[in-house]
């Protein structure tokens, strides 16, 4: 599964992950019985590769633990949703609580992993997700502050450029912060970012090494 | 003192009075006190602060409210959505105000305002625009933001039961911010599902108790 | 029931309340429909004077709204006590929280009244109940602190003067502080004192004459 | 991670180091976990720092760990108690050092900790001796107290039931300080009356979901 050959653009590199892959491979490194709050967007594909039996428990801010899939034609409660504002369903030893008990769990560090969608990490670890900076854009922020820095660990998966072209992965985040130094580790298309005290070390890469990725990137890869 | 029961929304919403802050439940349709914002549009109140997660969808309830010019401000955490047209628009043409305040923040503002917290300092924003002008202090090495309290005139919110003396539980996501809310404002005005005698309600599984319940009205028609 | 001549002890003004007239007083001074909490010691009696059908809610700080009276032989379940530890009851359409949810429910402003026994009240409706000062006692506070600042109305429960002679009712309290200024009405064996923003008002005596009260106390009472 | 299950009170206690700040749930004898405090006091652990409402009645719990002189200092609402004999003989013999703190303090502190809030602006006590030296700021016409979290190594709470993901419900005043402490600590210790299944308790009545437990033993005897 790490470094399958599906090429998922033209021009891109082979062995590049698709957003399945990567959501694979983020589930494959959430440990057994953790509890995981998945963001809106691609990181909701994580629950779809988690394996029967992990026990691990997804937290949904709008005041749930247990959450289960999503809801089918026929399942559908609209007094049940997740963030985004999707119908899902209930899985045995489920809770309910109210929104300021959620949050409280969130920012007092008790999920174990939370897995964000990004505009743009940097090295040292903030994360932009939140808002382009357009100047007529609207700002909504949601729970996307208090997940970055609530979470023990915070992944993030995005693509590692922009459609122009532009690293993702940058010196210093040019649109507006979500929070400061608080993610851990990135899954990308084309590799696997820990985020460290020392610098950023790409533990794996999908069709493209580490030397070349450095090449196109303007921030360091450590090297050991 | 004890909650008032009443026949109509219309009713519940009564005294509602210009330029009050208005918490309004609900995190998209689920516990979205629909028929008291109906209410609170037909009572005519202007010059409102609306707290509220989102900003208004659609036309109905609280963009309709909206839209009818009733609203000064809006304090929430996620107003650009798909279908919040009526928001976007005023809010492009100058004719609102918006305070985007982080989620969680918005729920344990409107905690503290319930719990005679005057002021806290909370790890979320520190570093962004959201914190820009605002206190700031390190503690034990992590930087924290001095928040304070978000303290409603009035609650909306939406409950799935209450009993006879007001205790009300919710129904699954749909308890979001309605116990929170019910805490934090002066008048808190319940539109529920069902009400049912006194003493059928599990104690222990109560979520807002009768002392945060000033009104209750029980749904004219169900979804 | 306000005025009966119980002589209560010797050599004290005929006419002077016994406990139980007080709490007879401050039961019918609380409004129907009142949630209240009634501090440990004197201000318990007060609950056997409430009449039937007042629909006063009473609660107790370890986590319960609607709490019934002092359990019976055959009744008491360990689970189920009040603040000073005694087996209680619950009433239908009780509520059980915990100790933070309960804190914030009093520190909130939510209990319409809270009475209190005292050891001082200043003129100005400081309270000291909590601890005597006294170099080798053991401080102990519990919910007493949060009592008096929380509670839309402070009623305070005491005898007009301590054994000494000494006047409880003073110009500043000699005995470590409870609360500042949290006070509203002082409910007293020979008087109810309201505290107000002008002074201390004597509304009812009993046994003695606003005059001859003025006389024996070093806070001036208003007269108007 | 996910709530692990122990058959001896022993096993569930074991691995609490000396030096450890060791919440003990419990008000009076409803909610106290008695078997918990037992086993502590079997496997050793000394220079403890206990947060618990009271500090110790009779000679059992609580005050039997402090007159093995394993409790460094207690901090505390209401130590002085009828039969409180074994702390009130270490306080004045100064051999235990003692914080008191407003009870509505103690409970929002260990809140504190739970959700990451960094202080908070408090009423309770303000102009008090329990407030000397403490940092305070005037808000809104009113003087307030900055108090910070009260975060513990380990918990030790008593629980009615939990299921067998460790989501804890409680049985009336027992209650208490059980749910701030399973949030405020970095692992624990629930000793419950019965293990029911999961899926057998009631989703809107969890108090204590299963993220916040990381130990359950089931009492060897009930009271």
């Amino acid at each position: 599964m790490t470094a399958t050959n599906t090429a998922t653009g033209t021009g891109a590199p082979r062995g590049r992950l698709g957003k399945h892959e990567m959501a694979a491979l983020v589930a494959r490194d959430i440990p057994a019985g953790s509890f995981v709050n998945l963001g809106i967007g691609q990181p909701t594909l994580v629950a779809d590769h988690l394996p029967a039996g992990s026990g691990v428990v997804l937290h949904t801010e709008n005041g749930m633990l247990n959450m289960g899939p999503a809801a089918k034609e026929g399942e559908i409660d609209p007094d049940l949703t997740n963030a985004g504002k999707v119908p899902v369903t209930e899985l045995p030893g489920a809770a309910y609580f109210h929104h300021a008990d959620s949050f409280a769990m969130m920012r007092g560090g008790h999920l174990d992993i939370c897995v964000l969608g990004a505009f743009q990490v940097s090295g040292r670890g903030d994360l932009a997700n939140w808002h382009t900076g357009a100047p007529d854009a609207i700002p909504a922020v949601g729970g996307a502050m208090d997940l970055a820095i609530g979470a023990k660990k915070v992944f993030v998966m995005m693509t590692l450029f922009a459609k122009d072209g532009s690293p993702k992965l940058v010196p210093e985040c040019t649109y507006p912060l979500t929070g400061l130094g608080c993610v851990d580790r990135v899954y990308t298309d084309l590799a696997v970012l820990d985020i460290t005290p020392e610098g950023v070390r790409a533990t794996r890469t999908f069709g493209i090494t580490v030397d070349e990725l450095a090449e196109r990137l303007e921030v360091p890869l450590l090297t050991a | 003192m004890s909650t008032r029961f009443f026949e109509q929304a219309d009713e519940a919403v009564a005294g509602i009075e210009d330029g009050s802050t208005v918490l309004v439940g609900g995190f998209g349709m689920a516990g979205m006190p629909v028929e008291l914002i109906d209410a609170l549009i037909r009572q005519g109140a202007k010059d409102l602060t609306v707290v509220s997660n989102n900003a208004g969808n659609g036309d109905t309830g609280l963009a309709a409210l909206l839209a009818k010019g009733r609203v000064r401000k809006v304090i929430c955490s996620f107003p650009r959505q798909a279908d919040s047209w009526v928001f976007d628009d005023l809010y492009r043409s100058g004719r609102i105000e918006l305070e985007v305040v982080p989620q969680g923040n918005l729920a344990e503002r409107m905690r503290a305002a319930g719990a005679g917290i005057g002021a806290f300092f909370c790890p979320t924003g520190a570093g962004t625009l959201l914190a820009e002008g605002k206190e700031t202090r390190e503690i034990d090495g992590r930087t924290y933001v001095l928040e304070y309290p978000i303290k409603g005139d009035v609650a909306l919110i939406g409950a799935h039961r209450s009993d006879r003396m007001g205790n009300l539980v919710y129904r699954r996501t749909a308890r979001n911010f309605g116990p929170v809310m019910a805490t934090a404002a002066t008048t808190v005005i319940a539109q529920v599902r069902e009400i049912v005698e006194t003493g059928s309600l599990d104690p222990e599984a109560v979520v807002t108790p009768s002392i945060y319940v000033d009104r209750v009205v029980q749904e004219a028609q169900r979804a």
